[in-house]
């Protein structure tokens, strides 16, 4: 069903030529993707993106073809579309196997998910790429969710934020307009893609965007930390946290300030008032350290000091409101109120402390205070799951905090479902581990319906089950080779994992030496052991660690051990026990030996289906180890219905460990860390 | 003789251009850059007179001095990038006078000296290299052994004083071993 | 005349890499896919960053592309194929390729996003571990020579070549040379894994293809400076000069390939340990060793 | 008298006065240490030129140049130092704030 557009939407600006025409054919003959939600996904379904002759784009800078494997969600889709504007033109779309997302034009090239499907649709592709690269009037790709809104500030008055032009009911200065970049709205969405800088054609001035950045973070994350101060601070500054202070509460009138000012401004502002209480104070107007609470002359310049009403005092001698409101994400696209409020404060001052606006900040782990970048890795970062969107707090190439968060989480709350369509419908939602979640779905539904389980049935499931494992462990092995540019392992094992996908036991028994090897090649790679060895240490006693991440760090945790059909198969569980990255390398390298011995020895593998149920209600409990881990579903079917669902996924628990690992790492580290736990965004649940 | 003039005469151009540029840009960065290719043009005025190994040496060395500098000032200055626009100096009509009377008495001296017979022939580049080398190793040991140690002390000392004192940093001594390198390929 | 050819080898070098690399990642040899892969970015949209620091992100793969082909400059393929053979030759190539990392901060501020600053800087860090070993091993080279003259370096070589004379100094230039050329498994500065392509990340079209073409350049250079420095130059049995010349420097050009193509990429911490820790007390041995060597053997 | 070394010497004279300049008016330390470096350049022109065009013959003149390089890394390895430590101490190095210098 494979379908092209007559034209392409992505094309660009200009008359076809000859040369334009040279231009298309070398791009059609040179398909570059930014595959969505990644390429682990694709692999996933069995797609060979290097047979179609595609190459795998790291970012969308460098892609011509937006590749779009499955249904996207809501938010995934919305990412999509901030990815898609920011390929250069001529750019196409190509989705497998799902509906075009919402937010992008419509798609160019749509097939179905299967490699034969896609072969053809690439050749779709080249031929509208060759054809039509050019067009004299390309449709505009103006997504709403690209849309900033605009809205009028006071170049004095930064609380002052209007939705139309006018002028400042405070000072009567025409209001200057600017994109609301940390309204909530936008900023989300702004957040969304791995990439600040959407291209929608604004063009400004300068350079200076680094730097707004950071005073952003100082003001966004000295709370976190206040309890650090003591350690750095003189006790004669102790009066100046409570100016800091206020900018924050000042801050927070204005709506354009981080989340992050918003979760401790309280905290903020116990502290200011506990200091307010001294009333006015002198200070010298060239030495801001010098604070009385009496008039006199500065012990240092012997100048007048000047009264000085804290309340009033907002932080203009420090002059660092003015970074504050001006910028917060990338996207406030203006400097002017930063330089008109910077003259203002030199009027005042003369001078900038750089004591002061240091003296809150976090400290790195040298000791010294940094600029601090809220950056976002994912949703389509090249070295995470697709999907899975991190958001570190980098302090140059190291990581002071971070999250991670799944834009593809599953949605259990579900309206009533035939048993059939429900089976179908988790295996589909789990793209990474489709048949673990048929097998688990079919399990819970057999049990509510009250059948034994059949060994024969049973054996076919675990060798499918296995064989998933092998595929899966594949997977994460080639995305590992993607994170590290281990070109060789990614193309190794992405080869091994197709061939794994569909093999049968015959097949899989062929594939042992060939397994084996990549196995033992890839323990004595030179400066693997050292790039994994202790590198994502859980913190002792992480709970609730499942599959090969807990048997990594030792731990007896494996839902087959308590399977009758597994201990038939003389299944026997192996651990490591270091518990670093280094040794969950190895858990898989062991897990997969092992599940192709169990494959071996239970047969064929065969897709676990439904069988005849008489009993259409009832209640049913089942649990699987998926190759992430155990996974428990609990379900209750009325009259061949399933009305309710309880999922408990290995992911949904090892997401929240990320926090804990990524904290006080160095980039690649941390992103090894979160790598070596094989999340699957899809098997978060919400 | 012309071509000599043309070339110390375009290249001291920018290198005072560059010099300039320093103070007068917002953006550290670019104010360490502008540094380092006023420092380059300094080499290529080496260059054209002549003193083909020092104009080499000056043109390398400075390229990672300032690159070291830069990320010192990003990461000193409050306003790397320049957006607040905010001044960061102070006395400056005492500062231009007294770079004014500077250049103006260094100038002066410049031009109303006697420096004696000027020498038309300067030796080869491949001699100039080896008559160094025999130099240093031989007559002027002692200065060179005196600047190697002093590099060496420096190193040391530098990485002493910024050394935090509870916690040993990571960054900080990867800094400093980058000063510690230029200095080792001063010393050769 | 002279300037054309080295220009001419250094393109064509570029373009054998380019199709090496393509067959290592893809697994098809399609000779003409560097070509179509140029011509395409040249029809694509070159897209300048918001809020860049234009100067920089104009400059720095301009720049980058100069450097090497300067570097190349000084380095004699033939005994008379040379730009320019300076009388400080080995010092020139090095003072020429300290300007790589000055391309790279430029790179990496210039379009004002997270993911370039972090890579920009990052080879900053990456400079100060490997830098010492490109100039050591040099250093120890010119030692043997008696001479900063690249063309009295392959010279010296006549009888034995440095690979073998100094073989420690080979292995260690090799590895810094791979690390300068900022290609896997030292691409810390353009990780697409950790930093989606870092100061690549914000590069398209025209600049893209500039940006990528002086990296491979770069590769071409330092490879035919492994073989002035290591391989014996242009000297070789029955072909003529330039032929042997062309064939060490692919050879040690795609063996840097192959290198990245099978390891991962190291940490920065383990970079700059194993060179400070390891690296450099082995090059300063190997200065030792040739200057014994020097004084012993006649 | 030659052209050239006039030239050279004023270039020199010019860095030298800029430099003064820089050191002079700026606040922070690494701002100050580029001044430091743009007097140090203006006396490495003079040197050079002196050599050539004086006395080519004795390279003594080419070794005073490396000294004053030397001069410039210990210069920058010594003022990284102490920013480092004056950063981590007080937060700033900003010599206004580096009242603590003051008698």
């Amino acid at each position: 069903m494979s379908e092209a557009a007559t034209t392409l939407a992505g094309a660009r600006k200009g008359r076809p030529s000859i040369l334009r025409r040279w231009v298309g054919q070398a791009l059609a003959r040179n398909l570059s993707c930014l595959v969505v939600p990644g390429p682990e996904v694709a692999l996933a379904h069995g797609l060979d993106l290097a047979a179609a002759d595609m190459r795998i784009a790291a970012t969308p800078r460098d892609a011509t073809v937006l590749l779009i494997v499955g249904e996207l969600s809501q938010k995934l889709d919305e990412a999509t579309a901030v990815l898609y504007a920011q390929m250069p033109r001529p750019r196409a779309i190509l989705v497998l196997g799902g509906s075009a997302p919402s937010s992008l034009p419509q798609a160019d090239v749509s097939a179905d998910l299967s490699q034969t499907e896609l072969m053809e649709a690439a050749t779709r592709l080249q031929r509208l790429l060759a054809e039509d690269a050019f067009a004299a009037s390309p449709d505009d790709f103006d997504s709403s969710i690209l849309q900033a809104k605009t809205e009028y500030v006071c170049p004095m008055h930064p609380e002052v934020v209007e939705d139309e032009p006018g002028s400042c009911p405070k000072c009567g200065m025409d209001l200057v307009a600017r994109e609301a970049g940390g309204d909530s709205d936008a900023g989300e969405h702004d957040h969304d893609h791995d990439h600040e800088h959407e291209h929608h054609g604004h063009e400004h001035d300068h350079d200076h965007e680094h730097e707004s950045e950071e005073h952003d973070h100082h003001h966004a994350h000295h709370n976190d930390h206040g309890q650090s101060h003591e350690h750095h601070h003189d006790h004669e500054h102790h009066q100046n946290h409570k100016r800091a202070h206020d900018h924050e509460q000042h801050q927070g009138d204005d709506d354009h300030e981080h989340a992050h000012c918003h979760e401790h401004e309280d905290h903020g502002h116990q502290q200011s008032t506990a200091q307010e209480q001294s009333g006015t104070e002198y200070i010298c107007p060239m030495h801001p350290e010098i604070r009385q609470n009496e008039p006199g002359s500065c012990p240092k310049c012997g100048m007048d000091l000047e009264p000085h009403k804290p309340e009033e005092d907002e932080g203009v001698r420090e002059g660092v409101p003015e970074h504050d409101h001006e910028h917060h994400h990338d996207h406030s696209g203006h400097d002017h109120d930063g330089h008109d409020h910077s003259d203002h404060d030199h009027d005042s001052s003369g001078f900038m402390s750089m004591v002061e606006v240091t003296k809150d900040l976090p400290r790195s782990a040298d000791g010294l205070a940094m600029d601090w970048l809220e950056v976002p890795f994912g949703p389509c970062f090249p070295g995470l799951p697709g999907g899975l969107k991190l958001t570190l707090t980098l302090d140059g190439d190291g990581v002071t905090e971070g999250q991670a968060t799944s834009l593809v989480a599953m949605n259990t709350s579900s309206e009533e479902v035939a048993v059939e369509t429900f089976i179908e419908r988790l295996a589909a939602a789990m793209p990474l581990a489709p048949v673990s979640y048929r097998l688990l779905a079919c399990r819970a539904i057999e049990q509510a319906a009250g059948l034994e389980p059949d060994p024969a049935v049973e054996r076919g499931r675990a060798a499918a089950l296995e064989r998933e494992r092998i595929a899966s462990h594949l997977g994460w092995l080639a995305q590992l080779g993607r994170q590290l540019s281990f070109v060789w392992l990614t193309r190794r094992a992405a080869a091994l994992q197709l061939e794994t996908q569909r093999a049968d036991r015959e097949q899989l028994v062929a594939l042992r030496p060939a397994l084996q090897s990549l196995i033992a090649r890839l323990e004595h790679t030179p400066l693997l052991k050292a790039r994994l060895k202790g590198i994502g240490a859980l913190p002792h006693g992480s709970q609730d660690l499942r599959g090969p991440v807990a048997r990594a760090s030792g731990r007896t945790e494996d839902a087959r051990q308590a399977d009758a059909m597994y201990r038939e198969l003389g299944f026997e569980m192996r651990a490591e026990s270091a518990g670093d990255a280094w040794a969950r390398l190895r858990q898989r390298h062991v897990e997969i030996m092992t599940s192709l011995d169990l494959v071996e020895v239970a047969g064929d593998p065969e897709l676990p289906k439904l069988r005849a149920i008489d009993n259409p209600s009832g209640t049913g409990e089942a649990t699987v180890e998926t190759p992430r881990g155990r996974a428990t579903l609990r379900l209750t079917q009325e009259r061949g219905q399933v009305v309710s669902v309880e999922l408990d996924s290995a992911c949904s628990q090892h997401i929240g460990l990320v926090a804990d690992l990524v904290e006080g790492q160095e980039l690649g580290d941390a992103l090894v860390a979160v790598g070596s736990l094989d999340l699957s965004p899809w098997e978060v649940t919400s | 003789m012309v071509v000599q003039a043309f070339f110390v005469g375009v290249f001291g151009l920018a290198a005072i251009g560059f010099g300039v540029a320093v103070f007068r840009t917002a953006s550290m960065v670019r104010s360490a850059l502008a540094l380092l290719f006023s420092q380059a043009a300094v080499g290529c005025m080496f260059l054209a007179m002549q003193a083909e190994f020092l104009g080499v040496l000056q043109i390398m060395m400075m390229a990672t001095e300032m690159s070291i500098m830069a990320i010192f000032m990003v990461m000193f200055m409050m306003d790397p990038g320049g957006l607040g626009g905010m001044d960061m100096s102070h006395q400056k009509r005492f500062s231009i006078g007294a770079g004014a009377i500077a250049a103006a008495t260094a100038i002066s001296v410049a031009l109303f000296s006697d420096w004696g017979p000027i020498v038309a022939e300067a030796p080869d580049a491949a001699m100039q290299t080896r008559e160094l080398g025999f130099e240093m190793l031989g007559r002027s040991m002692l200065v060179f052994e005196t600047a190697a140690i002093t590099i060496l002390t420096a190193m040391i000392a530098a990485t002493a004083v910024a050394i935090p004192v509870r916690q040993p940093g990571v960054d900080t001594g990867k800094l400093d071993k980058g000063n510690g390198d230029k200095e080792q390929e001063a010393s050769k | 005349m002279t300037v054309a050819l080295v220009l001419l080898t250094l393109l064509v070098g570029a373009w054998l890499l380019a199709v090496i690399e393509a067959w290592l990642t893809t697994g098809r040899l399609r000779p003409v896919a560097p070509l179509l892969a140029g011509l395409s970015h040249l029809g694509r949209e070159s897209i300048l960053a918001r809020k860049p620091d234009r100067l920089f992100f104009e400059t720095a793969p301009v720049l980058l592309l100069v450097v090497a082909v300067l570097g190349a400059a000084v380095l004699p393929l033939a005994p008379d194929l040379v730009i320019a053979d300076l009388a400080t030759g080995a010092l020139f190539l090095n003072a020429v390729l300290a300007y790589v990392l000055v391309s790279l901060i430029m790179a990496g501020w210039g379009p004002n996003g997270a993911y370039a600053m972090v890579g920009g800087w990052r080879f900053l860090g990456q400079l100060i571990a490997y830098s010492m070993l490109i100039v050591m091993p040099i250093t120890a080279t010119a030692m043997r020579a008696e001479s900063l003259l690249n063309s009295a370096i392959v010279e010296s070589q006549a009888g034995l070549w440095n690979i073998v004379y100094q073989p420690l100094g080979f292995v260690l230039f090799f590895i810094a040379a791979i690390a300068l050329a900022f290609r896997s498994p030292f691409d810390l500065p353009t990780a697409p894994g950790e930093l989606a392509g870092g100061v690549d990340a914000e590069y398209t079209g025209v600049r893209l293809a500039v940006l990528r073409l002086a990296r491979l350049v770069m590769v071409i250079t330092l490879s035919a400076a492994t073989t002035v420095f290591f391989l014996g130059g242009w000297q070789g049995p029955l072909l003529p000069p330039w032929a042997w010349s062309l064939i060490k420097t692919l050879a040690v050009a795609v063996s840097m390939l192959l290198v990245g193509f099978y390891l991962p990429r190291i940490r920065e911490a383990d970079l700059l340990g194993w060179c400070w820790k390891l690296g450099i007390p082995l090059a300063l041995l190997n200065i030792l060793i040739v200057g014994l060597l020097i004084l012993v053997v006649p | 008298m030659t052209p050239v070394l006039i030239l050279a010497l004023l270039t020199g004279a010019i860095l030298f006065g800029v430099g003064i300049y820089g050191a002079l008016s700026q606040t922070n330390l690494v701002m100050i240490m580029m001044g430091v470096e743009l007097i140090l350049a203006g006396a490495l022109v003079n040197l050079v030129a002196f050599w050539r065009f004086l006395h080519p013959e004795v390279y003594a003149g080419q070794m005073f140049v490396l000294v004053v390089m030397t001069v410039m890394a210990v210069e920058m390895a010594v003022g990284f130092g102490v920013a480092i430590a004056r950063f981590r101490a007080k937060g700033s190095v900003e010599m206004e704030e580096a009242g603590d210098l003051k008698g």
